[in-house]
């Protein structure tokens, strides 16, 4: 028995740990606020119940044991989950007591986070010995119930789990969704309240069944059609069914704006700029192989081209002035001079550092981005970049008479260059240009010998890459109407680089999904405040642990991936027959 | 017959150790020689610095006639030489046709615009692409036909991968092949197979091979001219007959006296 | 001669100069010639505004007891390299745990006077602490960011690293606070100690001191002891390394233990030289580290320490020498530029860094 | 494959509830939106208001946004203001006790933004608020580059005010740029700048002065205006240096500047790029005689913690608060309750700006709110911008607000010139040993 609980105590330490990290981070309290559901759900308790729930949930999870999986009968796992449950409690009261020992006031200064309030809300106002007692049995009911839960039956499980979740999600959108309702004139009332702006109860358990049961319908359906035998004439269906998911998409796409309003608009918006630089450091990295840290010097290029070539203003203490060089002229005019100088830039950086390999390479990209920003913001350059305050007064991008200001038209801009460049890296992936740099990529030496200029070809790459990626500051500049050399610093680098290598490195609609994920998610959850890129980390480290191979991984490396499947259902026969062939030994022996 | 590649005084030191030490070697058009030798006797890093992989330190390199030292690669690839790896060196994740179709880049010209606006001319010269790249791969019969075509290179068997290599390089169209041990780790079956295919090439593409191999069938099956080399020079060349019998091979190959 | 001819119009397009080596020596000869020409002119400016010479010697000492924190920052990106072929983003997160770990401690000991009373023990134990604290945060980065990646595509931790980063810097941020603050320092080591005659800043004594202790210590480690030639093994080639019994796993951990001592050493002696720490303080020494890293050679030992002292220098001396004579307003804004195009430099000349090894690859 | 599959069930649930939603309205819903709400006493003026009013149903909060820098490396500076914001939530009903007051007889519900202290962060952070049609106010934005020409356009063209506690560049309020919708109760640099050049020059007697700047443009406008004012008032600068926040070896720099020996030093940076000036010009010999001046981005403890004895005899440019802290309230009730919720010192000189700019936002709430006699009220916009921009002779903890016809509401600012270690921030009772107050006009 106590083996058999060791899970249970790994997963409830664990939990506890957990717990008293969000507690001394501040987020139990920062989170307390907002409310989710009436006025009893909220943020900061969700976050304190999930902690024993989540770790039970663990600690009963089914084990291979002799090869065999096994999932705890319910007995154990409500022990187990107890178990858990409690453990994290106990922790979690053990952090009270000695907080209650030492001092509130004598460890703030060190742990900022613990305050009167944290105190307060860990011991529900009950006093620290209450307090102690409510999370040990509370956490053990938590746990109780995270084990049950596990042991449900998946089928049961699944839809309850996916209508939670949704609700969760949409009581996070709450700064959101209430407003795209307004938008699109329905009524809102019986799904957010307006005095708690969380969802209403009735709302909560309609959005609850109506999940649920929609997962439970299309889970069911699922299961179904993968045991059903393959049907003939699918193929064709796949096809009819493409077409409409293709023309629903584009469809979706184009009235956007109308259906979402102003905040989807505008985070669409600056997911369209990050994705049209993101396919730019695709060509460069995906398809070349070359890793690219700086991407962020396109960016800025393309933005202070523009600017300069457009009329922009220089921000000084003393009013806006003209800069020392710039130009007047028509935005769609300028946008091909800006290509066509990301192209050379791209291009020339490249060309004397062709010989280095990857990691040099990296290296060399990530100074040539930092220089391009220190250069910005020079006193030296000043006259000419404005220097820290930067340039304002970008042009709108008018087209026949209209201008791209507000989020919902800047959406259609952002959006046709997006087309265009997804259009460009999709027709470039598939041609004899594609596929020299796919066999550099795969082995520049060899794809030397068999004819390919590789380094022509890489600085091909590099002036396309940077071509788009200028584009894609082009247009941040338009979108932004400032520009200031804060806007690309190097984290912006690294975050297309995460863009392109979460959705699947050389593969484009991973791109265009590794977008949305990476910028459209923190700006849609921004209930988050100051712990966004807290746990924004930490998604990035889980996604990239649990799906290395990126969301859309391209099609070349998913026929690696199948094949690492097939070998690996190989193994599992084999282990399988020599299990078989163990037992029969076994009985064998048994026998008189 | 011309003399169709002519290696004359090349001399390539790695390091303090002279992998070839002014090396003199032709080739005929239309033959098919055979470089012999035991291992460290700069074999591969001949064709290394034939194919442009390493600029030689001294010496001249001509094909047709004219130096091709100090070319890259793929230039040298351009001019008719296509060659094959001693360790195998594909596009792991690329299909089977598409390796092959590699081998054709340097006959075809269209770029990006090509690329992204699709004339009929890019079209034409991709079905063209396809087409040479089919036809390389054909050559091994039924072996990398069909549906293997759409596979990944790395799903290949061993002797697969052998033949696809070769493909590719038949796939640019060359004058002149350089075969780096085709034979290595195959089978005896697949070994003989292997022996004819090389004289198929000869023989119905035209082409001149130069090959370097271990086996001795293999030699002695498709040479019409045999070079043995040893510490960077040619110590023997001529027939099989009188290359197999010559006493200095023999004696680089069942090792040299120990001195004392 | 005519043949030649006949090649090159064959060819075409096809160059046959060696275009690389033409671009690479006009630009040597156009570097050398601005350097020269800037340090020239910055060193012929009219007497009232040249620098003095011990402006220069100040420059020069201060450079390296910089470069030497760097120097001690660039070797976790070094050894980490060496193993596992990846950039270890979150180092610089790694180094200031250990400052931040070490703070509460030397606060303390500056109220209770304990910290001026017995300086050298308490230095030492600051050291110590920060070390635990980076130890463990490398550990459990290795463990929860990186292991459960092993065999991924190359790129993928590098991504990881980058989400860790940003973790434990919004965590620290989250457990201590948002704010600068000031780290003590022992009263001993106010003001100077005259060395061969030039006056040093004390910190900067001990930074140099216990670097090169550090920097020693690991070289003898690496080359001497059985753990040290197992992680050698390991950097040469993983996959033989595990055949030949070596728990690779193991020297995995070992190098992220190392690297954390070090970043914890590296965290203290910058947190004593600067005076003052913050959850945002590893990000620009690390980058800095990185490239330093890379200048010496990535992979290699004394290739960090010489990048981390090259780029220590350049950067306190480079921007007054070749651009305040050709008169560019704020010349130090731009000392990132002077020092990251030299480090491009380098690298077109040794591609391998400046002790790297060339590491050709083979056909 | 099953989280896609989950995704997927998300989007799917919400477009269900979206039909949901729709057929509630068909069915008429039974519920009242506040959107046809009666409005009785206020109807005219609503109508009136060219972007209408703000209708609080009874029983429901007030929302007023915030738009700080509360992320990243200026989180101190975001942050520090938005405890200002909490703690005048807390104090509206007169004690600072944990408990929030009311406004009208209404919750204030506070909706934080991050404005990330650049333009873009400002443009989505805006956006976002904007599209709350509730939104009444916002109090931000932190940097000033996250306001110009973007945060304050964007709120602008809703309708909304934005306040903020520590956009400094003079371009915000400057004729011709300013929106029409924006205060602040930060004071301009120009004030700033001005006051510590007539220090330099008047009181200190220094001819020759060297000033360094970091990248945020606060700094690089606050250098530029006293570099002006000291050269029009016939002083000679000898260096216009510029840094990055995150250098920390600026000893050659130091080096570099004493070559001329100048009387002053301005920096007007942020810690701890101030403290380790300070700290490292004491080692330069050609600056033993230079008098530091920093400036309101340094006066937080860590300039003295870092730059420790050298810190001694710097002088610091802050606003001079001194009259009312002797009123004791922010040293006996803001500062303790500052310090209850944070758990620590402020961490940057603006919490009282932000203090004074949701108080001023709160009073003029509660003069152009409409009791509509149900326990709802109406907010007429456009009244409540008047109010607040015809905010006179209110006294704040930064001292007397009135605002001027572009918005800036510090406009006769007092700037005290103290001397370490005589400070506000280690001694609440500091004295300064220099102050002056100038108006917005008289430095033009």
């Amino acid at each position: 028995m106590r083996g058999a609980l060791r899970p249970g105590a790994r997963a409830g330490l664990v939990g506890g740990a957990v717990l008293v990290y969000l507690a001394l981070v501040g987020m139990l309290v920062k989170f307390e606020e907002l409310r989710l559901v009436g006025s009893q759900v909220t943020r900061g308790r969700l976050l304190l119940v999930l902690p024993p729930f989540a770790a039970s949930f663990f600690a009963v999870r089914p084990r291979v044991i002799g090869g065999r999986v096994e999932q705890p009968g319910p007995g154990v796992a409500l022990a187990l989950g107890a178990v858990a449950g409690a453990l994290v409690g106990a922790v979690g009261s053990v952090g009270l007591a000695l907080v209650e020992a030492i001092g509130v006031e004598r460890i703030r200064p060190v742990f900022v986070a613990v305050s009167p309030a944290l105190v307060e809300t860990l011991t529900f106002g009950r006093g620290a010995a209450a307090g102690a007692a409510i999370l040990v049995v509370g956490g053990a009911a938590l746990g109780a119930a995270g084990g049950i839960w596990r042991a449900i039956r998946h089928g049961l499980r699944r839809p309850v789990e996916v209508g939670l979740l949704t609700v969760v999600t949409l009581a996070m959108l709450q700064r959101i969704v209430p407003f795209m309702l307004d938008e699109l004139r329905l009524e809102r009332d019986w799904l957010y309240s307006r005095a708690t702006r969380g969802l209403t109860w009735t709302g909560a358990v309609v959005v609850l069944v109506v999940a649920t049961a929609a997962a439970a319908y299309v889970l069911d359906r699922r299961e179904r059609r993968a045991l059903a035998p393959a049907a003939e004439g699918r193929p064709e269906v796949r096809g009819w069914r493409r077409t409409a998911l293709v023309t629903i998409a584009v469809v979706l796409a184009a009235a956007l704006p109308q259906l979402a309003g102003s905040i989807v608009s505008e985070i669409m918006g600056t997911v369209g700029v990050f994705l049209l630089l993101a396919l730019g450091l695709n060509i460069v990295t995906g398809y070349a192989g070359m890793l690219h840290l700086g991407f962020s010097a396109f960016f800025l290029i393309g933005a202070y081209a523009v600017a300069l070539l457009t009329g922009a203003n220089l921000v000084t203490a003393f009013g806006l002035v003209a800069p020392r060089f710039s130009a007047d002229l028509n935005f769609y005019l300028a946008l091909v001079l800006v290509v066509a100088i990301g192209a050379a830039v791209g291009a020339l950086v490249a060309a004397p550092v062709l010989r280095l390999r990857g990691d040099y390479l990296a290296i060399v990209t990530l100074a040539f981005a930092q220089i391009a920003v220190i250069l910005a913001t020079s006193s030296w350059l000043q006259p000419i970049t404005g220097g820290p305050q930067g340039l304002r007064d970008v042009t709108k991008a008018p087209l026949l008479g209209l201008e791209f200001r507000s989020a919902e038209r800047f959406y259609y801009l952002v959006l046709a260059f997006c087309v265009l460049a997804v259009f460009v890296s999709w027709r470039l992936a598939w041609s004899r240009v594609g596929r020299a740099w796919n066999a550099m990529r795969e082995d520049e030496q060899v794809a030397d010998a068999m004819g390919v200029p590789t380094g022509r070809y890489k600085m091909l790459g590099f002036a396309i890459g940077g071509a788009i990626g200028a584009l894609g500051g082009a247009l941040f500049a338009v979108k932004v109407g400032t520009v200031q050399p804060g806007s690309f610093e190097i984290i912006q680098s690294i975050t297309v680089l995460a863009v392109v290598i979460l959705g699947g490195l050389g593969s484009v609609p991973g791109v265009v999904l590794g977008a949305l994920v990476l910028l459209a998610l923190p700006g849609l959850l921004s209930q988050l405040e100051e712990f966004r890129f807290l746990i924004y980390g930490a998604v990035l480290v889980a996604i990239m642990i649990l799906r290395p191979q990126g969301l859309i991984p391209n099609v070349r490396r998913m026929r690696e991936l199948r094949e690492e499947e097939r070998t690996q259902d190989a193994w599992q026969q084999i282990f399988a027959a020599r299990q078989e062939r163990e037992a029969a030994e076994e009985a064998a022996e048994a026998a008189p | 017959m011309s003399r169709l590649l002519e290696v004359s005084g090349v001399v390539k030191r790695f390091g303090g150790l002279a992998a070839l030490d002014g090396l003199e070697l032709h080739v005929e058009e239309g033959e098919i020689v055979s470089v012999i030798g035991p291992n460290g006797a700069g074999k591969s890093t001949l064709f290394n610095v034939v194919t442009g992989l390493y600029p030689p330190d001294e010496g001249d390199v001509r094909f047709d006639g004219r130096s091709i030292v100090g070319l890259r690669p793929h230039q040298i690839t351009k001019l008719g030489i296509a060659r094959t790896f001693q360790t195998v060196h594909l596009f792991a994740n690329m299909t089977v046709l598409e390796n092959a179709m590699v081998g054709q880049h340097c006959r075809t010209r269209s770029g990006v615009f090509g690329a992204i606006v699709r004339p009929p001319s890019t079209r034409r010269e991709e079905e063209r692409i396809r087409e040479v790249a089919r036809r390389s791969l054909a050559f091994f019969g039924p072996r990398l036909a069909g549906y293997r075509q759409e596979q990944p290179a790395f799903v290949l068997s061993y002797a697969n991968r052998r033949r696809l290599e070769i493909a590719r390089a038949l796939a640019t169209e060359p004058r002149l092949i350089l075969l780096d041990e085709p034979t290595a780790g195959m089978n005896p079956r697949e070994t003989l197979e292997m022996r004819d295919h090389i004289v198929r090439m000869r023989d119905e593409l035209g082409l001149t091979v130069v090959v370097i191999e271990h086996d001795m069938r293999v030699v002695k099956g498709v040479s019409d001219r045999v070079i043995a080399c040893d510490y960077g020079r040619v110590i023997a060349q001529g027939t099989y007959e009188a290359v197999a019998h010559d006493p200095q091979v023999i004696e680089a190959y069942l090792g040299r006296r120990a001195v004392g | 001669m005519s043949e030649e001819a006949t090649t090159v119009r064959r060819l075409g397009r096809v160059e046959r100069l060696p275009t690389r080596r033409i671009v690479l020596t006009a630009l040597s000869l156009g570097v050398g010639a601005a350097v020269a020409y800037g340090s020239y002119r910055t060193l012929t400016l009219p007497a009232g505004a040249r620098y003095s010479g011990s402006a220069w010697r100040d420059f020069l000492v201060l450079g390296i007891a910089q470069g030497a924190v760097y120097a001690l920052i660039a070797l976790g990106y070094t050894l980490v390299y060496g193993i596992l072929r990846m950039i270890n983003f979150a180092h610089g997160e790694v180094f200031m745990a250990g400052a931040f770990g070490s703070f509460f401690f030397a606060d303390a000991w500056k109220e209770s006077g304990f910290l001026d009373r017995r300086p050298l023990l308490a230095v030492l134990l600051l050291v110590l602490i920060a070390m635990a604290v980076s130890v463990t945060v490398a550990v459990l980065l290795e463990r929860i960011a990186y292991r459960p990646l092993r065999g991924a595509p190359r790129l993928v931790p590098l991504i990881t690293a980058i989400g860790a980063s940003l973790f434990l810097q919004n965590t620290f941020r989250g457990l201590f606070g948002a704010q600068t603050r000031g780290y003590p320092k022992p009263r001993v080591l106010e003001g100077t100690w005259s060395i061969l005659g030039i006056p040093v800043q004390r910190v900067q004594v001990i930074v140099l001191v216990v670097a090169g202790v550090a920097l020693i210590a690991l070289t003898l480690v690496v080359a001497r002891t059985k753990t040290g030639k197992a992680m050698r093994a390991a950097a040469q080639d993983q996959e033989i390394a595990s055949l030949m019994g070596i728990d690779v796993d193991r020297v995995i951990v070992t190098t992220f233990v190392v690297g954390g001592m070090l970043a914890g050493i590296a965290g203290v002696l910058f947190a004593l030289t600067f005076g003052n720490i913050s959850y945002f303080m590893g990000f620009a020494p690390g980058i800095t580290a990185f490239t330093a890293a890379v200048l010496g050679g990535i992979g290699s030992i004394a290739g960090a320490a010489v990048g981390g002292l090259i780029i220590g220098v350049l950067q306190s001396v480079g921007p007054a020498l070749l651009l305040t004579g050709i008169h560019v307003p704020s010349p130090f804004q731009l000392k990132d530029v002077v020092t990251f195009l030299i480090l491009i430099l380098v690298l077109l000349f040794r591609p391998g860094g400046i002790l790297g090894t060339g590491e050709a690859e083979k056909v | 494959m099953r989280k896609r599959t989950r995704f997927a069930l998300v989007a799917l649930v919400g477009a269900l509830a979206l039909v949901g939603a729709a057929c509630a309205e068909g069915g008429g819903g039974g519920q009242t939106g506040p959107t046809g709400g009666t409005t009785t006493g206020g109807a005219a003026d609503c109508e009136a208001d060219p972007f209408g009013c703000v209708e609080v149903g009874a029983g429901e909060p007030i929302t007023i946004g915030t738009l700080l820098a509360i992320s990243g490396a200026v989180a101190f500076l975001g942050l520090d203001s938005q405890y200002g914001v909490e703690l005048a939530v807390d104090y509206l009903d007169g004690a600072f006790d944990g408990n929030p007051g009311q406004i009208a007889g209404h919750d204030v519900q506070l909706v934080n933004e991050d404005d990330g202290c650049s333009a873009e962060g400002g443009q989505a952070g805006a956006t976002k608020l904007a599209a709350d049609p509730q939104m009444l106010a916002v109090i931000g934005t932190s940097c000033s580059s996250a306001a110009l020409g973007v945060a304050d356009q964007i709120l602008a063209d809703k309708g909304i005010m934005l306040i903020s506690p520590s956009n400094t560049n003079p371009n915000l309020t400057a004729e011709g740029v300013w929106t029409g919708w924006y205060a602040r109760t930060a004071h301009n640099d120009k004030i700033q700048g001005a006051i510590v050049a007539n220090f330099a020059y008047d009181e200190l007697g220094a001819r020759t002065a060297a000033t360094i700047n970091d990248e945020s443009p606060y700094a690089d406008a606050l250098a530029a205006v006293f570099r002006q004012v000291f050269e029009s008032k016939g002083g000679t600068i000898t260096a216009a240096e510029a840094i990055q926040s995150s250098d920390t070896d600026f000893k050659p720099l130091l080096t570099s500047i004493g070559q001329q020996s100048p009387d002053v030093l301005y920096f007007p940076d942020f810690n701890p790029a101030c403290a380790l000036i300070t700290k490292q010009a004491a080692d330069v010999p050609g600056l033993k005689d230079t008098a530091l001046i920093g400036s309101d981005g340094c006066a937080d403890p860590s300039y003295t913690d870092t730059a420790g004895d050298a810190a001694d005899g710097a002088y610091i440019s802050q606003p001079d608060t001194s009259a009312f802290q002797q009123g004791d309230f922010y040293q006996n009730e803001f500062l303790p309750a500052y310090e209850e919720l944070v758990g620590k010192d402020p961490t940057a000189a603006f919490h009282a700006h932000a203090f004074d700019a949701f108080n001023i936002l709160a009073r003029a709430i509660e003069q152009v709110a409409i009791d509509n006699g149900d326990g709802s009220i109406s907010i007429p916009r456009t009244a409540l911008k008047d109010a607040v921009l015809a905010t006179s002779g209110y006294q704040g903890i930064i001292g007397t607000i009135t605002c001027n016809a572009t918005g800036d509401c510090a406009t006769e600012v007092t700037i005290g010139i103290y001397q370490v270690p005589d400070v506000p921030f280690l001694d609440p009772k500091a004295k300064p040993v220099f102050s002056q107050t100038l108006s917005l006009e008289e430095v033009g």
